[in-house]
Order: structure tokens, then C-alpha cells, then sequence
């Protein structure tokens, strides 16, 4: 099939690390943008762009009409979805191969399968993995009151009553015991509704304490479906996942081999083709459950590139080419040393996480051996209030996991971002926690953190102190005027000398 | 407004019209839709329209929004183009260094080489004169205040760069209407030092 | 200069004298050499001098260049820290967040979280009143002219900035001294742009 | 033995990969810095200074004695060299020894023995090794012309006269025949005088079209010597070299084996320790000559970092505080994938490779996948003229050599330096000639074809032409003060404005 053109249907980091992979194999790239994303790094990027709408979502990066109208003027031949936004609508799907062009990801029916949380249970069972204990059928609006503590009682609890058509920890309740079932319900329904148009919920038992453990995939058009070596997702805030590594401590090569294995056999049988990652939990006893497949590349993707060596998004495009899949499937089990990601998002640590949108002053990505930084944002630019805050995935890669949180700690030192919060801090502190260090960590271990701290910052600056005190007082002294110092020829621009000599007024007028 | 720009020894005629929200830029009679954005003071972002087929579908189009009205695969394509440009002055040469992506273009606008000595030369025309530093570096002193009287070829400001003392001087008679700087400021090239107004009124 | 800077809920008075090509800072009455070199308007590197054993061997003996008096494995250790800082506005809060390696400090100068505001605030002091911008953005319009009289409270320069329009009004009667923007400008957080003379004499 | 905190006896990008090396191990770095160095990235790094002196090498970088006074002053128990200055100063070596110091490096035995390029050919000779032909012993002032001219002859024409304590090109010269040999030798014993302090020189046979291909070697304090897969380091400047490569194409696995063996029975000759490189010259027959050894860390190491996942200057600092070397000698043979690298250089290709100093106005390297930037540059700060004019170097890590060479080619166009010349536009030149690409070139192939060009620019810029001339326009235009548009709100600074009011003043008058 011929690919030369490409329109990513996405922004931020992950639309210009699809560019890259374009920019690498010689085909033509084309950037959507809203907006406020005029300006944005993948806008720049990109060979060509074209403007799509207004900057909510709603009216630009979801808008299927307005994507396939992009694609059509400039020509385009196939469409990368990217993650989030369109990148698991059955109908997206549809609408770019009825309209000729390649889409590179799976079928719209393995989507619109696996977008069921039902249907994709009932999959995997009929796979031979296991799901997690809980109800095989969605319940719709009618489902009485009655009917519904039956079928809970059944699943024992804690339970989970989560949307059918979920994702993303929305449409998600817990419910502790029978009182709490009716209202958890209706919660969820109606947050259900509101999101994805669809109110039919189900139920899951809650695991004690369980870790998240996923494995990619790889599906060719003939057939050939490759899993990789594990990650483990299970640092997460809300079920968001923040830190991601790869391999898990959790998992020994005897557990790497049912896990991979099964997560391969529900692949195969769903006719799965291109990237994909199924979810699981894992119990405190070592067993594991299908939680979910998410039909599209993930968001962690760079640290199974990194201990595999295998460039993912490069073979999306292959496959999505025609291209047969010929990796050795033993390399893509046998993990070369440890990667670990953290997401870095403008967020206030300090201030439970609250986005911190802003203008960024001063941005420098670390770098040297082992890292990678895959970047949405620029300096002097601003974080949009309207998509998600995520700054940059940083990855590094080293021999062994304790030399890659080494690495790591290095990595979130060097970075500088001035001008908004980012969650820094927060992984600074959580890289030195013994709970990390030693692998002791569930799905939930975050969340559990932040409750107890009860809002004690992450940022200890005990020892920065005096330092802070030293500069803020320096930068003022500097800015003065009457300035006789020899050396200070590099003030670049006359803002900050402005924004000091204020700061000099106001000292001197005290 | 229009520009003579000078690259690759080729002196073309640009001309700048503004439409809304985008530029008209025609080249040497070739006109062309572009949407400019600055990222700093020396990168530009570029969307240039290359129509290819048909040119009913413009930039200005994009710029403002397509409805989507419905899918029809028509035949026409219009290629956007993005670049990001940075323009930078060449050292003291007075031209500009243009990079797109690793390729750069000393480019000279407006025919002159050494605008930058240009900007306080002995030219001619009765608008007042700017004194503008040739290179980043440090004021080491103002030679004359507000309201003074200087001569043609008179120094106005001692600026330290490149580790040498530059004098940079009037091209003309006139009167000091503006002095922007002071003894041991530092100043980035380009920056506005002096402003001298004709000593005949204007 | 004096200063007294909050961190971490703490009052810290600061002394700063200057020494040759370096500062000495005295912090609540511990008092240290230190070099400091601005990298940009936001960067600063800062040589922090923390004498261990014998306080002889100072960070000024270290700028000036050390003779290399022959190697003598005397017990003096003097470590010479080495800080990359950075200092940014934090939003409008009016303080300064000051971050060094990934831990970031919030500062206030001089008790005051909002000098953004109290840069055009109605405080006391004969000074000239500086009416800076409070955050980036664009000068929508300049509301008096140079030479004007203002009022308390009136309204100087209309600023677009985060998608809304603010007014920056003058803190106090008083003649408009200096005006160093226009309409269409755009301007940085702390950029100068309107200065008013208090109305009575000084 | 204890090492806790270390100077690093350098600047630069080697100097902050070191520390980088030091964070990550938790010992404490201590930077040393010649007067315009204040503000240079490896002192910001560091976690401690130290001013040593002017800004002239001689005075500062050069003089141990101030750096051992920095020693004293900041209390380290270790100096590593990194490589240049001091690194295979076998003085520098025993006095920091002396000074009761551990020295990141072999012994100044071995050092001493390896700078006399005699004495390191016999070296070579007895351990089984061939070397070029030529002359065994020093030619000292005392050598009449008579006795040279027979020595020549024995060699044989074309030759090399070399200087015995030479390295980087210096007090060398190429001799076609006979009567060009007085000369030769009077001007190389002069060069040599001047730069090393000995003007003795021998000769060596020139080899026709030989590639660069040499060996890094670990060694520990326990006799275990281990070499790597090779770097092929034959594009070259003027004798320095600008990209390098591992693997080589020219090398085939019998080879590596027969290569790789040499160095390691030349290292565990001299009883070499630490890290070091043997240098070998393959000639068109696929037979190869010991050249010399390099005493120290190599610029290239990064890319055989990037095959092995070895990390040298961890290394380094392990050996030198007496850890064993417990590598698998087999991994270290077997390059996983391909990496590049190449020198980036404040010269300007179309202007003869002249130093560009300046200041870098704006920097933004590349990043995203199997992309590695060692920078020793900063935004806003002038490159020095006193030192190597080096900006960075960039390596790029892919699965197969066509991949890694596709991967560099977006690296390079994703590089932004303004404000000086950069070599990226060779680099981007280089990287799409047919002899690149099918690795047919050798050690003089950069020179040919830069006597061959005469001087045609590598800037191929008909492409960007009219893009440029739009962009120098429309930067005047924009500058306007009448600017009614109302999206340029980020502009920054008053620099820019003012310049271009400039221009646009210009443009009005004409």
C-alpha cells in the first residue's frame, strides 16, 4: 500500500514523536492544530499543518469531519491517531479507511470490541485468560435496584461498579459494602452518560492492594501477533498512571512467559493488528486478571523501546503499510537493562496537584547518557489551559534498576522548567522513598501516600534555603543601576533588569 | 511594504500585503499566502501555502477555521508548509543569518550588507539618526547627554565587545534627542543606544 | 543594601556588601563570599563560599586566581559550592520562585508578597511611582501621555494578558514622567511602563 | 579505597559528562575554571569550583600545580584528566599520585611509555602486534642527513615523518620522495620542538586510502583486561576526527576477533589499567598496523557506550577506587544495533573550517528517540576562543547502520544553533554522499573532497531560498511599531524590536 503522506491526528509530545518517526523513514508529515496551538512544537514540526477549529477539544482534535477535511487538502494518505483524543473511536476508524486512506491501528471492530469493558472481558475468558471476578453482561437503565444487590452479592465485596464504555477512572465507583451500592450507581452512570454517552455499567471485585502490570503488542496483517517484555504501571495517582518501568520486580521469567502468552492469545483472538497493550492486575499472590486492552500506542511506549531496542511508532507505520512483522520474538522478552518514565505535567505538587497552566520562562531538558525526553512544550510558550498538561515524558535507560532511579534522580535534577509547578518535586521525592527503592508499591500506593500526608509539601527546601534566600536577594542587588560590577555583561534583555530595579525601589524605600 | 532581499548573491523584490491574520508575500511577482508567528526574538513559525492543484484552498481558509462541510474528495490539494526560521545577524557583516532546518541563507535586506553600521551611518534622508549597538556588549561610556550638540564622525558611545573598545559615532550634525543607555550597561545587538535629530529642523 | 526576604514562612534580614568582583551576604548574621553571574533574566550561577576547617583560604583568594604556591597538604579545606539558580515570578502572587537543582523555594522581598502591586500600589514614599506589567502580554491601550496630570486610582494602561483585559492604575496623584510603551506593544512580567512623579515637589 | 569527591581537571561537554557520571554514583564533583570559564556549563554543574587561572591554557587547565592546589583547597581524593590538557601528561599523573590522590587513569609508567610513539611501536612489536613499517628507534638533532636518507629508503616512499612524542597531527609531515625528505624533517623537528619540547621524530610508511579503526580497552588493578567492538573512525579532518562509527563495516567478525585480541595482548603487556584505546590503521588488503595508544577516555566513547550499554566513565571511577572488572567479556564483542557520532564545531565549513567564536544566540538540540547530545554550550553565552571550539557531541543510537545514519540526518535537522557557524551543514552534506553511505572511505576521503570542492559550499540552500527570503521580510515587516496583528504577543525582549524597527527604518528610506 502506498504511504507518503501522513496526518497526525493529535498534538503535544506524542504527535511530534510520530513526526520524527516519519521524519526518520522519508515520509511527509502533517500537523493539525487549534487555535492556541499555532505555535506549538508539533505545529513546527511538522512538513505541513492545517488549521482544524476553536481550542476545545470538541470543536478541532475531536472533530472527525474537520480531521478527514485536513487530510483531503493536503493530500494526505494515512492518519496516526496518536493516543487519547480519537485514537480508540471505532468510528474514526471507519471514517478514515471509508475515505480511502490508511489508519494506522487496528481494525474499527477490534476497537468497538475492546472499547466494551464487557465485551473484552467476555474475550479474554473466551481466550482462556482470566478476568477479574465480576459481572459478565452490562447492566442497562433498567436493571432494578433488586436485581443489581443480587448480582453485586454475587461478586462479593469491596467491589468496583465501573461505565461499560469507561476509560480513564471516569464512570468509577467503589462501594465498601451493600449500603453505598444504589448511590455508587447512579454516580457512575451519570458521570457515564455525560462522558461517553452510554449509562450501562458492571461490577468488579476490588483486589487487595493489586499492581498493574500491561504487556505491548505487536499484530501484522498476516497474522503475526508479538508481545513485549512487561511494564509495570502501578505508581499512579487516581489511575493515572505517573512513573512507568519496565522490567517489573514483580514478575519472574516464569510469570513473563503466561503473562506475554496470554496477553497474545486475546490479541490473536480478536484478529488484533498493530500496537496495542493489554492491562492486567496482579495480586499480592502472583496471580494475574485481564483488566483491559487499550487499542492504540500508549503513553509509555519509549521504555519497551528503550530495553528492546524495537521503535514502536516505526513499526505502526510499517505494519500499517503492509509490512510483515519480523522481529525475533525472543529478543522482545528479554528486557537489556531497565528503563523507568516519568510523566512531567504542569501540576502543583504542593497544592494537590492542581494544573499550574502558565508561560513557560525558562525550559532545559536534561540530557547526556541514558535519557530521553520526549517533549510537547517550548520555552516562552504557554501551557494550554484546554488539553492535558503533560510538559515532557522523561525516560532513562541504564544497566540495572538501581543505576536507572540513579539516573533518574540525575535527570530530574538537571531539568529546569521556570515560570509554572511542574511534578518534579513529587517524583524527586518519590525516587528516594524505600517503598520505591525495594518495589513495594500497588496501584492505590499513591493515593494512600498523599492521604496520609495530608498536604505536607514534597518539597523539602530545608537545605536550598539559605541558597533561595542568598539569590532572591542577589538578583535584586544585581539589577541596581548604580551596578559597578566588571562582570555582569550578560543580562539579556531589559525585563528582568526592569522587574529588579522595582524589586531595588521597594527595598530601598523600606 | 517592500523589501529588496539579497540571498545567494539574487537580489529579489518582496512585497509585504497583510490580509487578516496573514501575510501576502509576493516574490518576484510570485505571491503566496503565509501565516507568521513569533516564537522569540530570533525564531519565526511559518505556514506557507504552496496550492498545487487548485487554488481555491487558501491559507486564509485554514487560518480562520474550516467548517467542516462534509467529506468530498475533490481533487483539490493544498500543500501548508511549516518552517521554523530563525533569523540572527552574521556577526558584524550587517546580514542576517536565516536557518531552516540545518541549512542557513546569508540573506542582505534591502541591498545593504552593513545595515548595522548602515542604522548610524552618514546616509542621508532627514529622519532622525539611531545609534544602535553592532554587537552584544557592555556600554563603556556615554559620550554625550540629552539635548547636546555633536558633529558628523563625532563618538556618541564607547561599547565593549568582543573584547575590544568600539566607538561608534554620528553620521551627521545634529541634536541628541534620546540617550537610552548608561556607563556599564550591557546592551544586545541591535539594541537603540542614541537618537540624534537632524540639526536642520524637519 | 539591606533586604529582608520570607522563605518557607521565615523572615531572613540579608545584608549584601560588595567586594571586589564578588558580594559578601550576610544572612541573619552568618556572613558569606559570594560570586554571583546572571546566565539570563532568569538564571543565575552563584559560587557560595562554606569555609570548613580554617577560614583562610576565601572564595576571593579563589576568584583573583590562586598562585600555585607549591602543594602543601595543609588541613584548610574550603568548599566552594556551586548553585544553578533560577529566579521567576510566581504568577501574580507577587512572590519569587526561586528553584535550585528540581526543589524550588518561595520567596517574598521585603515582606511583601505582592510587589507586583505595590510596584503601583498607593504606598507612602516621595519616590516616582514605576508602573510595571504585572504578567506578560500586550499593551491594548496607553491611557496618558507624558506630562500628564493623574489621579489616585486612575486607570494609566489597559494590558491584555491571559485572555483578559486589566487596567493598571496609577497609586496616587502625580505627574506622568515617563511613558515607555504604546498601543500594540507587547511587553514581559516586571517590564517598565509608565513612571509617575509624586504631585508635590521633591 | 575511599573516594568520596573528585576534580575534574577539564571543561567542557567531558567535563559535565563526568560529573554527570559522579551524581549519578553519589560522589561529589569539583569543577576547576580559567577566568572567561565563570559562567561555563561544566562550573554550573559541578557541586563545587575552583578558579585556577587566566583564560590562557598555559595559565590555568595546564598548570598543575593549581590544580593540585584546588585539590588541596577543596579537599577531593581523586582528579580525573577526561581527555586533552593534562590527560596523558604522565607528570601530571605521578604528582597527583604523589600528592597522596587517587589519579582516574593508567599509571604514568604506562603513560610515559605510550606518549614516546616509539617506544609504544616496540611495545606493540613485542606483544605480536604489526605496526606501519618504519624506523624503530628516536631520530634525535644528532641523526646526520646521510644516515636519514638511508634509514628513508629502507621504509621506503611515500613515508610520514612523526614526531616520537607527537599526537593530534603536530610535527608531521608526508614525503613523496627522496628529495623532499631534508626538509620534511627540519620542519617537523622544529614543530615538534615547539609543542612537545623533543624534537625527535622517526619515519613511518604512509599507508594508500587505510581506514581508522581502533579499540577501546578496560583494564582493572587485577590483571583483567577486556577490549570492545570497534569504532571506525576514518572521516576525518586535517588528521581529527569528525563523525565516528560502531560497528565498522570494513570489520568482519574474524577480524574483530584478530582486532580486538591485538589491543588486549598490547594493553596486558604494558600492564595497562582504566580506560584506553588502541589505534589501529586497516588497509585496503584487510591487514591492520598498531598506530599508538591513547592513555585516557576517548571524545568517541559515547558510541560504544551506546552498542554495549557499558557505561566507560562509571567505569573509570570504579577501577579507580579498586573495583574489580567483572564485565561478560562476550557482550562487549557483540554491538546490539548501530551509533554515530559527530563533532559539533564553531567552525564554518564554507569558510575553510574557520573557528566561528561568538555568542549562541539560540540553542536547541535535538531529542526524542536514540538521540544522545553531550553539550558544552549554553544559550546566551559566547563560545571562547581560547579552547577547542567543539559545541557538542552528537550520537544517535538505531537498530541497523541505514537506520542510525537516517535517525542522525533528523538529528541534525532538528538542531538549532543561531548566532555563530556551526559544521552541521558539512554533517548534513556528509551524511547523504553515496561513498558515506556505502562506507567507502578512508582516512584522507574528508580531505579529498575538500581539495576537490575547492571551496563550493556545503550549504545547499536553493531549497530553503525562497522560505528565507519570505522569513527576512516578514521579520522586518513584523517588527513595524504600526503592527496592528493581533496574535504577535509573544515576542521577547526589546532587542529584536528595536533591530528590526531598525531594518524597517531602512526599508522606508530607501
Amino acid at each position: 500500500m502506498q504511504l507518503h503522506k501522513i496526518l497526525i491526528a493529535n498534538r503535544g509530545e506524542i504527535a511530534v514523536r510520530i513526526m520524527r518517526a516519519c521524519r526518520e523513514m522519508g515520509l511527509v508529515s502533517v500537523a493539525v492544530f487549534s487555535e492556541c496551538d499555532r505555535t506549538a512544537p508539533h505545529v513546527r514540526y511538522a512538513d505541513e499543518a492545517c488549521a482544524i477549529g476553536p481550542n476545545a477539544p470538541g470543536e478541532s482534535y475531536l472533530r472527525i469531519d474537520r480531521i478527514l477535511d485536513a487530510a483531503r487538502r493536503s493530500g494526505a494518505d494515512a492518519v496516526h491517531p496518536g493516543y487519547g483524543f480519537l485514537a480508540e473511536n471505532a468510528d474514526f476508524a471507519r471514517a478514515v479507511r471509508d475515505a480511502g486512506l490508511i489508519f494506522v491501528g487496528p481494525t474499527s471492530d477490534a476497537i468497538a470490541l475492546m472499547g466494551s469493558k464487557t465485551a473484552a472481558r467476555a474475550a479474554a475468558s473466551a481466550a482462556g485468560v482470566p478476568v477479574v471476578p465480576g459481572t459478565t453482561d452490562p447492566l442497562g437503565p433498567e436493571v432494578s435496584a433488586a436485581e443489581a444487590a443480587r448480582l453485586a452479592a454475587g461478586v462479593g465485596y469491596p467491589l468496583l461498579v465501573k461505565a461499560v464504555a469507561g476509560g480513564g477512572g471516569k464512570g468509577m465507583r467503589t462501594v465498601t459494602d451493600p449500603s453505598g451500592l444504589s448511590d455508587a450507581i447512579r454516580a457512575a452512570r451519570s458521570e457515564a452518560g455525560t462522558a461517553f454517552g452510554d449509562t450501562a455499567v458492571y461490577f468488579e471485585r476490588q483486589l487487595l492492594r493489586p499492581r498493574h502490570i500491561e504487556v505491548q503488542l505487536l499484530g501484522d496483517e498476516y497474522g503475526t501477533v508479538l508481545p513485549f517484555v512487561e511494564r509495570e504501571c502501578s505508581i499512579q495517582r487516581r489511575h493515572q498512571k505517573v512513573v512507568e518501568e519496565t522490567p517489573s520486580l514483580a514478575v519472574t521469567p516464569a510469570l513473563r512467559r503466561e503473562l506475554t502468552s496470554a496477553a497474545a492469545a486475546v490479541a490473536r483472538a480478536v484478529g488484533y493488528t498493530n500496537a496495542g497493550t493489554i492491562e492486567f492486575l496482579l495480586d499480592e499472590d502472583g496471580r494475574f486478571y485481564f483488566l483491559e486492552m487499550n487499542t492504540r500506542l500508549q503513553v509509555e511506549h519509549p521504555i519497551t523501546e528503550l530495553v528492546t531496542g524495537v521503535d514502536l511508532v516505526r513499526w505502526q507505520l510499517r505494519i500499517a503499510r503492509g509490512e510483515r512483522l519480523d522481529l525475533p520474538a525472543d529478543r522482545l522478552l528479554a528486557p537489556s537493562g531497565h528503563a523507568i518514565e516519568c510523566r512531567i505535567y504542569a501540576e502543583d505538587p504542593d497544592n494537590g496537584f492542581l494544573p499550574s497552566p502558565g508561560r513557560i520562562l525558562r525550559l532545559r531538558p536534561p540530557s547526556g547518557p541514558g535519557i530521553r525526553d520526549d517533549s510537547g512544550a517550548t520555552e516562552g510558550l504557554d501551557v494550554p489551559i484546554f488539553y492535558d498538561p503533560m510538559i515532557s515524558k522523561l525516560a532513562v535507560w541504564d544497566e540495572s534498576r538501581p543505576a536507572a532511579v540513579a539516573r533518574m534522580r540525575r535527570a530530574l535534577d538537571e531539568y529546569i522548567i521556570a515560570g509554572i509547578e511542574t511534578t518534579l518535586p513529587f517524583f524527586s521525592w518519590l525516587l528516594v522513598q524505600p517503598a520505591f527503592l525495594e518495589g513495594r508499591f500497588y496501584t492505590t500506593y499513591v493515593d494512600d501516600v498523599l492521604r496520609h500526608r495530608n498536604g505536607q509539601p514534597f518539597t523539602d527546601t530545608s537545605e536550598q534555603e539559605d541558597v533561595a534566600v542568598i539569590a532572591a536577594a542577589l538578583q535584586a542587588e544585581m539589577s541596581s543601576t548604580s551596578e559597578p560590577d566588571a562582570r555582569s555583561v550578560r543580562l539579556q534583555g531589559w525585563t528582568a533588569r526592569a522587574r529588579f530595579e522595582g524589586l531595588r525601589l521597594a527595598a530601598t524605600r523600606e | 511594504m517592500q523589501y529588496e532581499v539579497e540571498a545567494n548573491g539574487r537580489v529579489r523584490r518582496v512585497t509585504v500585503h497583510r490580509a487578516a491574520g496573514t501575510f501576502v508575500v509576493d516574490v518576484d511577482g510570485r505571491a503566496r499566502t503565509v501565516s507568521a508567528e513569533r516564537i522569540d526574538g530570533y525564531t519565526l513559525s511559518l505556514l506557507i501555502e504552496d496550492v498545487r492543484l487548485k487554488p481555491d484552498a487558501t491559507l486564509s481558509d485554514a487560518a480562520s477555521v474550516p467548517v467542516g462541510s462534509g467529506f468530498s474528495r475533490t481533487s483539490s490539494v493544498s500543500r501548508i508548509c511549516s518552517y521554523e526560521v530563525t533569523v540572527a545577524p552574521d556577526g558584524d557583516s550587517g546580514q542576517l543569518r536565516v536557518s531552516v532546518g540545518s541549512r542557513t541563507v546569508a540573506v542582505s535586506l534591502n541591498g545593504r550588507r552593513r545595515w548595522g553600521r548602515r542604522a548610524h551611518g552618514a546616509d542621508a534622508g532627514g529622519g532622525p539618526e539611531r545609534i544602535v549597538a553592532p554587537m552584544p556588549g557592555k556600554i563603556v561610556r556615554v559620550l554625550v547627554a540629552q539635548g547636546a550638540a555633536v558633529r558628523a564622525h563625532q563618538a556618541v558611545v564607547v561599547v565593549e565587545a568582543m573584547k575590544m573598545e568600539n566607538e561608534l559615532r554620528a553620521g551627521r550634525d545634529g541634536i541628541v534627542t534620546e540617550v537610552h543607555v548608561q556607563d556599564g550597561q550591557s546592551v544586545e545587538a541591535g539594541g537603540l543606544l542614541v537618537v540624534i535629530a537632524a540639526a536642520h529642523a524637519e
